[in-house]
């Protein structure tokens, strides 16, 4: 069902073995109802089946995997955080003005992801110490980080971004896959490992867990917590790098609503509200998932109306499907 | 021998409520400590100031010799301080494995990541240590109470402390493990290591013990050599009076069938289960860890499905699908996780105790006054130690938290009872309390108990008839009259 | 002497706070304000979906009794009520850009035509592209008023070429990054699509990269509402072909002017109560002509 | 710490005690921050702390606090619904179209209830048969309903309603009090007796902290959680008519964002994220808060993209201030 559930180590794979390991991994079931959800589009439209789309998929997914990737960890880690949004929209401006005053592609991209880290910092900060409850003092950062935003660029989008800094979105690496994807792939990469296979990972999921039962074991929950709070925040701020320069602009009122979609594919992807399980994976699949969803709906032509109506009922049901499966 | 911890004046209150006073406390080293004291009485409570879970108001705490600064004491420093502790109410993560589990405060490294191989072996090691077999791969939250109890064991021997403070590690566990406990202690008192030992279970203390300190109301009312102390002198500083002994129900042999199963199977845990039940009965079942006892009273009560199976309730057929349909025909389930299944810990006494009441009233208001009185009526019958109805249950201690479902079931007006575990926790006293609650519950010989335990002395003295589950099956069925402990053990692991 | 101890505070409330627009129009008012001896705020709802919240905020900034108030209503119907509130209170109110329904209750209405803009948009990018062919339809937030006027008039525009398809209408509530996913599925889906509308300025930035991306920025038509400083590189290279510019500064700036009259005891006279000011279109002929430098003056050069 | 603690009830009241009642009661620690609130801000201006003022207060956090008083039900019982800003709007249009049609105002109200509720019904239901987690179910309604809301009406608002319609959001009982005002008061003190004197209440707070427990305790949990969203999507619509009738007209637009003003209104109240606790009253007390940090920001004039930033740090200060509270 996660990660934790591997039972990694097993000797003697046999067939049986292999395909029972793989239907409990909730990635590869969700991955299974994405691949469903792609035959199912490609008989529908000719339009949909093809290396570019399938490569515009992943591009337009990016920006929302990331969000989530940054968000699994406080999830795992049993919280949440609202803020994400607007701290993508203030790390986008603040790399944004770091770029105007510098003009240096790499101040820029540190004080993007400098901002995204104090973002987080502080939502860490005011959990640990004030004992605010996660949700409460990220739905205050939410409002605080789209106001630093707006009143950093004083409402004014930031535009004129060199070659180099659009090359991180728009760039294609061999001429076909975009840069995005790339570094998407990679991150989840290292952060499947960071969770799998380090200290940090493994007080992730049982923070969640229990935390209390973490706390007695002589760990401290408080700056594991400061630390997951950090990467959502860097996350965010990744995110917002890529699409900064996917658009050759930064805009300050960008990323809102993005809290609900990236914590939507999280859960999609099969993390429980109670922290403690969860693949990184299945929430990439998670965003996959939900970027399918409206590309597909727009490459059919679905009316705008509508759209809202079949995105709701597939997400419903693309989740009851994933239950069938854990029933067993 | 040498004072390896010295406690000195320590006192902690909740809430305003002084929970321990002025505790003095000594431990040598090779020592067994045992601490007794009434539900309640601040002994988990000393403990947890000992291993960083609370912190205390006043009081001053010596480990060798040194003074210990108790200002910014916390679980880290204890443990490097080399105490660990297994707590009365586990403190395991559920979403990771058994291996997981035991490494998690010292993961082995290698280049910078977990290296899982050691993580694997070392749990392996820790495991076969304490004989208890099972994959390191699984997952604790599929564990019964008793594994985790194991583990609980396991993970607090496995660090290598100079002190190790036991809090009830054999509520859970049948004979079998306790024996094998018993013996990894008396190695580790070899390498003079210090063990505080809680436990309710008396008979344990001559076994192990060394000495014994008792608390009664949060002071030490005593200590003593474990050796030369009485037991009926160690009860009445417990209990601040002399105890009543239980007086022994007369058996009952019921003319009439109140519940019969017949042939029983969920697959993979038990088989072939045909068990009768007369009004007026109390029908003791026993067995080895992970016989199928709870598997089978879960399925009864129909938390978990049946694969087979009939029930004749008053000579009825019934299908019990779900719990509420158990409960509308008046059967009760007390079950042996209470705090997974049983409590609402973050609620506070009253609605615990009135929750089933109110699943079977047929009105959809109900008057707060009756509740609270309702309530309270069982408080003080079960003389459960809260500060008033209104207390989270989460603040009481470990006993008081199972005589709040105890009292759960007693106030929903149940015939038919299936008691799994019920006195797990319970001080001495309150347990012949409890005992005598049953015996009072069937006494009209309208009503029924189906109790199980794997205390066989509990079994012994409660029961009017005794049935051995082995392996998922009905093995034996005994006449308490007639058997001895001996034999039911002998039973329990299919010794014939 | 009469205003002595009153406020001298002027309120301006946008639709929303979430679209570069307004700041123009901000500008346009605070410059006047200086010259008179005014400050103006800035009060405005997130969204201008908020409909309520605006209500909200406009029955708040009432109780205040500031020296008058610079709006643009959300939503024409709803927002009367409140404006009436504050006109009985005593409280000059001028509309701006979006008036409410009933013209006689506020002092003056300085307001331009979103469905005529849409309109006209509509026939320039006919014209563009020959009268046929298919184009998409790119609007701000399902159900706001704005957004419908936008759209509407767009549709309505197209009506008149037969030989044009439009796309059904895709929303995106002003977010760039939605424009610019939708555009390119949209481009994906249907390789003979030749133009693009977008009915806001961030919607234009998004639809250009998609077209930049997909190497059609010279082919695909493009015409976008209002300014905004991202907005002009991608006109002088050609991605964008038009863009449909009210102007703000100028509501702005009379808008002040006219409530200073009003609280200085004077009276607007009627043929000034409606103004209606026309939306300019600005196509590479005219872009570099002072008329269009001014309206293209963006927040960021103020 | 939460209605159930209350203890009231006791003997031999003194001034310590009903002090430490006072205290200890979640709703009236937050009450006393509000107030504090209030005298920082008729400090401040002379226009706050005006009984016009202050009913306003009332009348603009009436559609917040109702929909918060629905989410209550739902995060006391452990769960979340992101779906009450759709079925806002959803209900109200609904009821619009049913005024069209029969021109009767009860009957139209009739319907927006009948929406709310139908909402919240689907919502249930994929909670307990298709065992989706309530944030995937709610946020797949959330697309659903607000789809649903713009098909009805084809996207243009609804106008013309009656003027007993209006009266209910515009009218004033005995001249002042608004009747929104009135509407709110009544309903949460019903909601209040409800939570704490009927089963279905206890069963909400049980299901909240242990479900399991609760079900082993011959409850049956699926239909107490089909009520408690049922309940949920009712207030929403009740929220959306007195929008509707303040506005005059029905908006299929309106209610976006309000599921999270609602659920932080109930979190800022002090409920638990794990469910089993809360204070009805709190969670009115917490949508005031949120009323006044805006009614008190724009009567001090201060700048939009500040109000952003100071709105944030109000709501996490004021939280952390009752944490203290609770510390002790
Ligand atoms: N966290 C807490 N908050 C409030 N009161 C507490 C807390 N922990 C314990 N108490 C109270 O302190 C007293 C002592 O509890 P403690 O758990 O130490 O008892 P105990 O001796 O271990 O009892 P048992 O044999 O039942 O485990 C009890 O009255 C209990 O209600
Ligand atoms: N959660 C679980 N998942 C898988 N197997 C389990 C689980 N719980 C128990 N078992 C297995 O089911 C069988 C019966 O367990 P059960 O808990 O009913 O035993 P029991 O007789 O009540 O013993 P005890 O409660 O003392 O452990 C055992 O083989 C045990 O290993
Ligand atoms: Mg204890
Ligand atoms: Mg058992």
């Amino acid at each position: 069902m996660n990660q934790n559930l591997s039972g990694e180590h097993r000797k003697n794979w046999d067939v049986l073995s292999i395909f029972q390991y793989l239907y409990q991994q909730q990635s590869i079931s969700m991955l299974f109802i994405l691949i469903i959800m792609w035959v199912i589009l490609s008989l529908l439209s000719p339009y949909f089946f093809t290396v570019n789309n399938l490569f515009e998929i992943t591009l337009q997914s990016a920006v929302i995997a990331l969000i989530a990737a940054g968000e699994s960890f406080v999830i795992f880690s049993g919280g949440i955080d609202l803020s994400v949004g607007s701290v993508f929209a203030f790390s986008a401006i603040v790399g944004g003005l770091a770029l105007q005053f510098s003009g240096s592609v790499i101040v820029s991209l540190m004080a993007s992801i400098g901002a995204g880290l104090f973002a987080g910092f502080c939502n860490g900060l005011a959990i640990i110490k004030l004992k605010i409850p996660p949700f409460v003092a990220t739905l205050g950062m939410m409002g605080i980080a789209r106001g630093l935003a707006l009143i950093l660029c004083n409402g004014v989008p930031i535009y004129g971004l060199p070659r180099e800094y659009l090359w991180i979105g728009q760039g294609r690496v061999a001429g076909i896959v975009p840069v995005p994807t790339i570094i998407v792939i990679i991150l989840f990469t290292v952060m499947y490992f960071v969770l799998r296979n380090t200290r940090f990972g493994r007080f992730t999921y049982s923070i969640g867990s229990n935390p209390e039962a973490t706390r007695l074991s002589g760990i401290k929950v408080s700056s594991v917590t400061l630390g997951i709070f950090m990467i959502c925040g860097m996350f965010a701020a990744i995110a917002a790098i890529i699409e900064s320069a996917r658009l050759g602009t930064m805009q300050p009122a960008s990323g809102n609503g993005y809290e609900l979609l990236a914590i939507g594919s999280v859960f999609i992807g099969g993390a429980s509200i109670y922290g403690g399980e969860g693949n990184i994976f299945a929430s990439l699949i998670g965003a996959l998932l939900v970027t399918t969803i409206r590309n597909g709906l727009n490459i059919l032509g679905v009316s705008a109306f509508y759209q809202y109506v079949v995105n709701g009922l597939i997400i419903i049901f693309a989740v009851a499907a994933d239950q069938i499966r854990r029933k067993h | 021998m040498p004072d390896l911890l010295v406690m000195e004046g320590i006192n902690k209150a909740f809430f305003g409520v002084k929970v321990l006073k002025d505790v003095q406390f000594r431990l040598h080293e090779g020592e067994v400590h045992v601490i007794l004291g009434e539900n309640g009485a601040g002994k988990s409570t000393l403990i947890k100031i000992l291993s960083g879970a609370y912190t205390l108001d006043s009081g001053k705490v010596f480990l060798e010799g040194k003074e210990v600064d108790m200002t910014s004491y916390n679980p880290e420093i204890a443990s490097r301080l080399g105490i660990a502790t297994i707590y009365q109410n586990f403190h395991l993560v559920p979403h990771l494995n058994i291996a997981e589990n035991i490494s998690l405060s010292n993961f082995p490294m290698k280049k910078g990541r977990i290296d899982w191989k050691s993580v694997q072996k070392r749990a392996r090691d820790v495991l076969e240590n304490i004989h208890f077999s099972i994959d390191p791969n699984t997952l604790v939250k599929k564990l019964s109470v008793s594994q985790q109890q194991m583990l609980e064991i396991a993970i607090a021997l496995s660090k290598n402390a100079k002190i190790i403070i036991m809090d009830e590690p054999t509520a859970a566990i049948s004979k079998k493990e306790v024996e094998t406990l018993f013996q990894i202690i008396a190695d580790i008192k070899k390498k003079k290591v210090g063990i505080i030992y809680i436990s309710h279970k008396l008979e344990e203390i001559k076994v192990i013990g060394d000495s014994i300190t008792i608390l009664r109301d949060g002071r030490n009312v005593g200590t003593m050599g474990a050796k030369e102390a009485e037991l009926n002198e160690i009860v009445s500083l417990m209990i601040g009076k002399e105890m009543k002994t239980l007086e022994k129900k007369h058996q009952y042999i019921s003319s009439e069938v109140m519940i019969e199963f017949k042939s029983l199977r969920r697959k993979g845990f038990f088989e072939d289960i045909s068990i009768q039940i007369g009004k007026g009965e109390i029908v003791g079942l026993t067995g080895l860890i992970g016989a199928g006892k709870t598997e089978l009273a879960r399925a009864i009560f129909g938390v978990d499905r049946l694969d087979a199976g009939q029930c004749f309730y008053h000579k009825r057929e019934i299908n019990i699908k779900n719990p509420k349909e158990a409960v509308q025909h008046g059967i009760g389930y007390l079950p042996e996780d209470r705090d997974v299944s049983g409590l609402c810990l973050n609620m506070p006494v009253k609605d615990n105790m009135t929750l089933v009441y109110l699943a079977k009233l047929k009105e959809r208001i109900f008057s707060i006054p009756a509740e609270k009185a309702l309530s309270q009526k069982y408080i003080n019958q079960l003389k459960i130690k809260t500060t008033g109805v209104y207390q989270q249950v989460k603040y009481l201690s470990g006993g008081n938290k199972q005589k709040v479902i105890f009292a759960k079931w007693l106030a929903a007006h149940c015939q038919f009872l299936v008691l799994d575990e019920p006195t797990i926790g319970i001080d001495v006293g309150a347990r012949e309390e409890i005992y005598n609650l049953i015996f009072d519950f069937v006494r009209s010989g309208e009503r029924a108990v189906l109790f199980l335990s794997s205390d066989i002395s509990e079994i012994l003295s409660v029961s009017d008839r005794i049935l051995v589950m082995f392996h998922g099956r009905l093995i034996a069925e005994l006449d308490p009259n007639i058997t001895t402990k001996q034999e039911i053990m002998a039973r329990c692991l299919n010794l014939t | 002497a009469q205003d002595e101890g009153k406020s001298k505070t002027i309120v301006f409330i946008p639709k929303s706070t979430d679209v570069t627009y307004w700041l123009f129009l901000r500008k346009g008012a605070t410059d006047k304000a200086n010259e008179l001896g005014y400050t103006v705020d800035y009060q405005g709802v997130a969204t201008e979906a908020d409909v309520a919240g605006q209500v909200n905020l406009v029955n708040n900034i009432v109780t205040t009794k500031p020296a008058g108030i610079l709006m643009a209503a959300t939503d024409a119907k709803a927002l009367q009520p409140a404006v009436e509130n504050g006109i009985k209170a005593g409280i000059p109110i001028i509309m701006v850009d979006s008036g409410i329904e009933d013209k006689t209750i506020p002092l003056a209405n300085i307001t331009t035509d979103n469905f005529d803009g849409a309109y006209q948009a509509g026939l320039l990018l006919a014209d563009m592209i020959g009268g046929k062919g298919k184009v998409a339809n790119i609007g701000i937030t399902a159900g706001s008023q704005t957004g419908r006027e936008r759209s509407d008039g767009f549709i309505e525009a197209m009506k008149k070429f037969p030989d044009i398809q439009v796309l059904p209408v895709q929303w995106t509530d002003a977010i760039a990054a939605t424009a610019m996913n939708i555009a390119t599925d949209l481009l994906n889906a249907n390789p003979d699509l030749v133009g693009f509308y977008s009915a806001a300025a961030p919607m234009g930035v998004g639809i250009a990269q998609a077209l930049k991306a997909k190497g059609l920025d010279q082919k695909v038509k493009l015409i976008t509402f209002d300014p905004s400083p991202e907005t002009l590189p991608l006109f002088e290279e050609g991605t964008i072909n038009a863009i449909i510019a009210q102007d703000p500064y100028q509501m702005g700036y009379r808008g002040v002017e006219m409530l200073d009259k009003v609280i200085k005891g004077g009276k607007i006279e009627e043929d000034e109560r409606n103004i209606q000011i026309p939306v300019a279109i600005i196509t590479p002929e005219n872009y570099n002509s002072p008329e269009s430098q001014k309206l293209l003056q963006t927040p960021d050069k103020f």
